[in-house]
């Protein structure tokens, strides 16, 4: 049943993931010539974790239906890839390494709370005047892309609609596609965020600002 | 070629009681999976049934299916079934050789021509029709002359219902299925390395007692049989739900009888009967011995990755391909980059750098 | 010298286009929250002011000619070309709404650093000549006359022998070797003279030698506002050359935000080379003089007071605790905003806004912001250490009828030093 | 790699419980209507040693009976009354199908007409000899 396919996404993957950075760090940037405060390497690693979190609390106030929704997305994202032990086993195939996963029924639950929160996104970027503005097709694919995934590994897990063999094809298929589109949409964020983060917090951190 | 006795009559002249014809149509509607309420329909049915000729062709195959079948329960209720049909060409079995043997073949397709049930086991080969000839007659030949007069056709065992493992990668004989090659009749898959001795009399059995051919899934399977998977009528599931898994075949979670997914067990894709049937008179099957399911059911088994790697292992050897992708990622990327900063560098021409310069401002496209 | 372009605008973005903004626009999920950042959004309303928008021109641009997917999709005619209409449209968002605070960069849930990407933006802008009138004309001013106000050396003798004569003491003008260099801001010389007396009186009392000088007095950068690095750096090379025709060892930058970050950090990378003399913003000097007790006050404001935060010293310049410390000499009762430090609101005026006369009206919204912020905290007076915050809250407060005074924090500490008398009484 | 939960001796698939209840329910509808019920546990997933537990639990009853007809067949009435453990050999003393049924007597050990008519004439026989 199964087939190449993996092998093509993967091959893609790794391709566009490199290309990628390669395009993004040959563009260079100027050496900071102003006397600094500090060293920016250390400043821009501390904004890489501290971005984790919101600015303050008026910053949480303002933004919390994204704020609420993007964590709990990204948590059950999280959970259902990374602590499944089907999926454990995968990366333990490609990568050699493993590690603990967490029981079904408490995977499951991350996938249906992830799920929802896509939703929830979902209808605020189709009604919130400033998503609608900035929302383009890249978007909405990029969103259909992460949400299929789940999606089907969810109605495969619990042998919906159509016969669980068919359906982990559809799942199986939905996440090479992920794979295949991932570097060259702004899914690329799940890497390219720590290159900003580290940017600018080093950016700021020479000037002495912890942001 | 006696047809005219029906299965009563010859349970009769064996000295069955009523009593026992009870006792076989109950075991009997167990084996064909159907439920106990069902015994009194297979009773009358079975007072009816007439012997139908059987027709058994074996390409290229083991005997593991016709070992596994005369295995069974013998030699009481399956045994019966074989008396009860007229089994009149089976090559490992007959005693009859030769011209004799083939002679038999020739004999009851003429006279039972379009009543009689083709069973195959193995594979065809379709590169070179002397990689597996009967008595001159190659195994194409040999399926497409005796399936012509036949009301329906069993594929017993993998090879035969999927090409199995003569078909294994890279199949080097050009092995087929019956199904590849037979289109205009019913027939009935029975997959299995070997199929589950029971399932296979089952599957006679409704032909016998109901004369129909069982409902089939998209594979040809009969569904009362291949209609679930071994994972979901596993009694290790709930180690999997619980993520309890056994890690090698002699730790400690192997021997508290957790889960075998990580050991490879194919039973969430595999449809088959095992984990309730179960094998050896009911006593057990492959993971409650301790092994992972092979998945030998499902077509193409034996190219699934591997029999000890997870399902969701990819089959393919990822790494490679992905270090050289990641390879020629960089080699694009540079090249891209080189690019994009000699195309930097251009927009810096002073004659762009001397830019803005206030005066100039004012003037406003 | 070539006309502004649509062309020299590309070529000007084309060559913005760095590292970091590479990795900030494959980082952009449009999650919207750099929205609730932006007051110039919160007190409008207006979805088109949701910072990253305010990108778009640059962003397409980075794709179609930095991105391998963006040339394949250029090539089959997937992409819309940049025009000069859009950058025409484009205008409002890139000025007129932005005071290039950065507040939305310390939201951004990726890190992308957005103000800094307008700041490049606007190099395109202006280089394709689509600037606002105002700001090209402060720039006008500031190449040709010296000042983007049209203040000329003339104005400031005339400021020098008026604070000389106020104060009984010479003022330095071009003395070599002085260890400080103070330079002013067009504003402090036009409405703010307090300023030169309050740095002439502190210096005094540290004892601390300094001058300022007749080729470079002014801090400001017109240029850096704009976005047109070949201004700035023609200002910024006119500081470095009196410094070091003066020999002093540090320049310090006035009460103004955006001249901290012209002269402290983008200086020495506008005339591309290190400094041999260090810049510092008056508040740091203020701050070190105090912690080597050469800053000695006496008495209290008891008025209620809090800070407003200039967002180029705070986010933008890493000044955030001197000006704290300094009130805490003459301020008994300081409160702080909700939001201040590093995520203080903006005043609406910095960036180039206040010479922007097109962005008038949207300045006087978004200081609605401000005006909550004083609502919650009321307050009897305002600090804070830049003329061109100090302008534009004097104007949003009265624009409110709020009546609260705004003071500089540096003429505030120079009305409260221990004079002669009282300090040889201790 | 495991994840550290609670382990019992013996797996369990959770099949003995909800049988307990099926058997529950057939036995009130036999008393009720006169409901005949067969449960083939073979059509069921259960783990070793959990058939052992049915029976164990359903215990050992008065009636025990065994039938010689194409292989021993043994049917023993639980220790509930109306509840029977039937269980058929092939001649090799193989389990070729366990049954439980709910009903007043298993139907297997009614004599049957036909095999009530076949001695009938073996009877005519006898006396015609005599």
């Amino acid at each position: 049943m199964r087939g190449p396919g993996l092998q093509i996404a993967t091959v893609i993957f790794a391709f566009g993931i490199i290309l990628r950075f390669f395009e993004i760090f040959m563009m260079g940037r100027k050496k900071n010539l102003s006397a600094k405060r500090a060293s920016g390497t250390g400043a821009g690693f501390r904004t890489v974790a501290t971005r984790f979190l919101p600015a303050d609390s008026e910053t949480m106030r303002r933004s919390i239906f994204t704020i609420v929704a993007g964590y709990i997305f990204h948590i059950g994202l999280f959970v259902t890839l990374f602590l499944f032990v089907p999926h454990i086993q995968l990366f333990d195939a490609l990568t050699g390494l493993s590690w603990p996963g967490l029981p079904n029924p408490v995977v499951d639950f991350f996938t249906v709370i992830s799920m929802i929160a896509l939703l929830a996104l979902m209808w605020q970027r189709l009604t919130k005047p400033v998503l609608r503005l900035l929302s383009t097709g890249h978007d909405h694919l990029v969103w259909t892309l992460t949400f299929l995934p789940l999606l089907t590994g969810y109605l495969a897990y619990h042998h919906l609609f159509i016969p669980y063999t068919w359906m982990l094809a559809f799942h199986i298929l939905s996440v090479e596609l992920l794979m295949i589109l991932f570097p060259f949409t702004k899914l690329m964020h799940a890497f390219t965020l720590f290159v900003s983060r580290w940017y600018t917090g080093s950016m700021a951190g020479e000037k002495g600002v912890k942001v | 070629m006696a047809n005219d006795k029906s299965l009563i009559e010859i349970l009769k002249s064996r000295g069955v009681s009523r009593r026992g014809f009870l006792k076989f149509c109950t075991t009997t509607a167990s084996m064909m999976a159907l439920p106990p309420s069902m015994v009194p329909a297979i009773a009358s049915a079975l007072e009816k049934a007439r012997r139908p000729s059987v027709i058994w062709l074996s390409f290229q195959e083991c005997t593991g299916c016709t070992e596994s079948l005369t295995r069974s329960h013998t030699p009481t209720v399956e045994g019966l079934i074989f008396d009860a049909i007229s089994l009149d060409y089976h090559h490992t079995l007959q005693a009859a050789s030769g011209d004799a043997a083939e002679h038999a073949r020739e004999e009851a397709m003429k006279e039972n021509y379009g009543n009689y049930l083709l069973v195959v086991d193995g594979s065809i080969p379709l590169d070179n029709p002397g990689y597996s000839t009967i008595a001159g007659i190659s195994n194409l030949d040999m399926l497409k002359e005796t399936a012509k007069g036949a009301a329906a056709i069993v594929s017993v065992g993998s090879c035969a219902a999927f090409g199995g493992l003569p078909h294994a990668n890279p199949n080097p004989t050009g092995a087929a299925s019956v199904s590849d090659i037979i289109t205009d009749k019913p027939i009935i898959n029975v997959p299995g390395c070997p199929p589950i001795p029971v399932v296979i009399t089952g599957v006679f059995l409704h032909y016998l007692t109901l004369g129909t051919i069982p409902e089939l899934d998209e594979l040809g399977r009969p569904k009362a049989f291949f209609g679930q998977n071994i994972h979901d009528r596993c009694y290790r599931r709930p180690f999997y739900e619980r993520g309890q898994f056994a890690e090698t075949f002699d730790d400690e979670g192997a021997k508290a009888g957790w889960c075998l997914y990580k050991l490879g067990c194919k039973g969430p894709v595999t449809y088959n009967a095992c984990a309730t049937v179960k094998w050896n008179q009911g006593t057990s099957f492959p993971i409650e011995s301790g092994h992972g399911c092979l998945g030998c059911s499902e077509p193409n088994f034996w190219d699934m990755g591997g029999f000890y790697r997870a399902l969701s292992e990819p089959i393919l050897d990822v790494h490679r391909a992905a270090g050289i992708a990641a390879a020629v990622g960089a080699g694009a990327g540079l090249a891209v980059g080189v690019v994009n900063q000699m195309k930097k560098k251009r927009a810096q021409s002073p004659n762009f750098f001397s830019g803005c310069v206030a005066p100039v401002c004012r003037s406003r496209p | 010298m070539s006309k502004p372009s649509l062309e020299r605008g590309i070529n000007a973005l084309r060559e913005q286009i760095d590292a970091p903004i590479a990795s900030f626009f494959s980082s952009c999920v449009h999650c919207g929250m750099c929205a609730d950042a932006c007051l110039f959004h919160t007190e409008t309303g207006d979805p088109r002011y949701v910072p990253i928008h305010k990108l778009e021109p640059m962003r397409r641009l980075w794709e179609q000619e930095y991105t391998l997917v963006g040339r394949l999709k250029k090539l089959v005619g997937l992409s819309k070309k940049i025009t000069a209409e859009e950058l025409e449209e484009w205008q409002e968002l890139v000025y007129n709404s932005c005071s290039l605070c950065g507040r939305c960069s310390m939201v951004c849930p990726v890190g992308n650093d957005i103000v800094y990407m307008i700041r490049k933006m606007r190099e395109g802008m202006s280089a394709a000549g689509y600037a606002p009138e105002g700001l090209i004309g402060a720039s006008t001013r500031a190449v040709e006359i010296g000042s983007p106000m049209g203040v000329t050396i003339k104005a400031v003798e005339a400021q020098v022998k008026h604070a000389e004569k106020d104060l009984g003491f010479e003022i330095p003008m071009d003395a070599e070797g002085a260890e400080y260099l103070v330079l002013m801001s067009s504003m402090e010389i036009m409405n703010y003279p307090e300023y030169l007396q309050a740095v002439a009186k502190i210096m005094n009392q540290a004892g601390k030698s300094w001058t300022i000088s007749s080729e470079a007095f002014e801090a400001t950068n017109a240029g850096i506002q704009i976005g047109a690095s070949d201004i700035a750096r023609v200002l910024v090379q006119r500081i470095v050359d009196a410094a070091e025709k003066l020999k002093v060892k540090t320049v310090i930058s006035p009460e103004c935000g955006h001249a901290y970050t012209a002269i402290r950090w983008e200086g020495a990378n506008l005339v591309g080379r290190p400094f041999n003399f260090k810049v510092q913003h008056i508040l740091e000097v203020l701050d070190e003089l105090r912690e080597q007790g050469l800053l000695k006050t006496e008495g209290s404001e008891a008025s209620r007071m809090t800070f407003h935060d200039p967002c180029q010293l705070v986010r933008r310049g890493g000044v955030i605790e001197q000006p704290r410390n300094l009130l805490q000499m003459v301020a008994s009762d300081f409160v702080e905003m909700k939001d201040h430090g590093t995520m203080n609101w903006c005043c609406g005026a910095g960036g180039g806004v206040s010479a922007n006369e097109d962005a008038h009206e949207l300045k006087l919204t978004s200081f609605n912001r401000k005006k909550k912020q004083l609502d919650e905290l009321k307050v009897d007076a305002l600090v804070t250490a830049c003329a061109n915050c100090r302008i534009a809250l004097e104007e949003g407060l009265e624009e409110n009828e709020m009546d609260i005074p705004v003071l500089g924090l540096t003429e505030m500490l120079a009305e409260h030093l221990v004079t002669e008398k009282s300090g040889k009484e201790e | 790699m495991t994840f550290p939960v609670e382990v019992t001796s013996e797996p369990f698939t959770g099949n003995v419980q909800p049988l307990m209840h099926e058997i529950f329910h057939a036995l009130r509808r036999l008393l009720d209507t006169g409901e005949v019920t067969v449960i083939d546990l073979r059509a069921l997933p259960l783990a070793p040693g959990e058939e052992a537990q049915i029976e164990k639990k359903l215990g050992k009853g008065e009636v025990r009976a065994s039938i010689d007809a194409l292989g021993p067949s043994e049917i023993v009435e639980t220790g509930i009354t109306g509840v029977w453990l039937v269980t058929h050999f092939n001649a090799e003393e193989e389990i070729l199908g366990r049954y439980i049924e709910i009903c007043r007597i298993p139907a297997i050990l009614e004599s049957q007409d036909q095999d009530i008519e076949y001695g009938l004439d073996e009877m005519e026989a006898l006396l015609e000899t005599r």
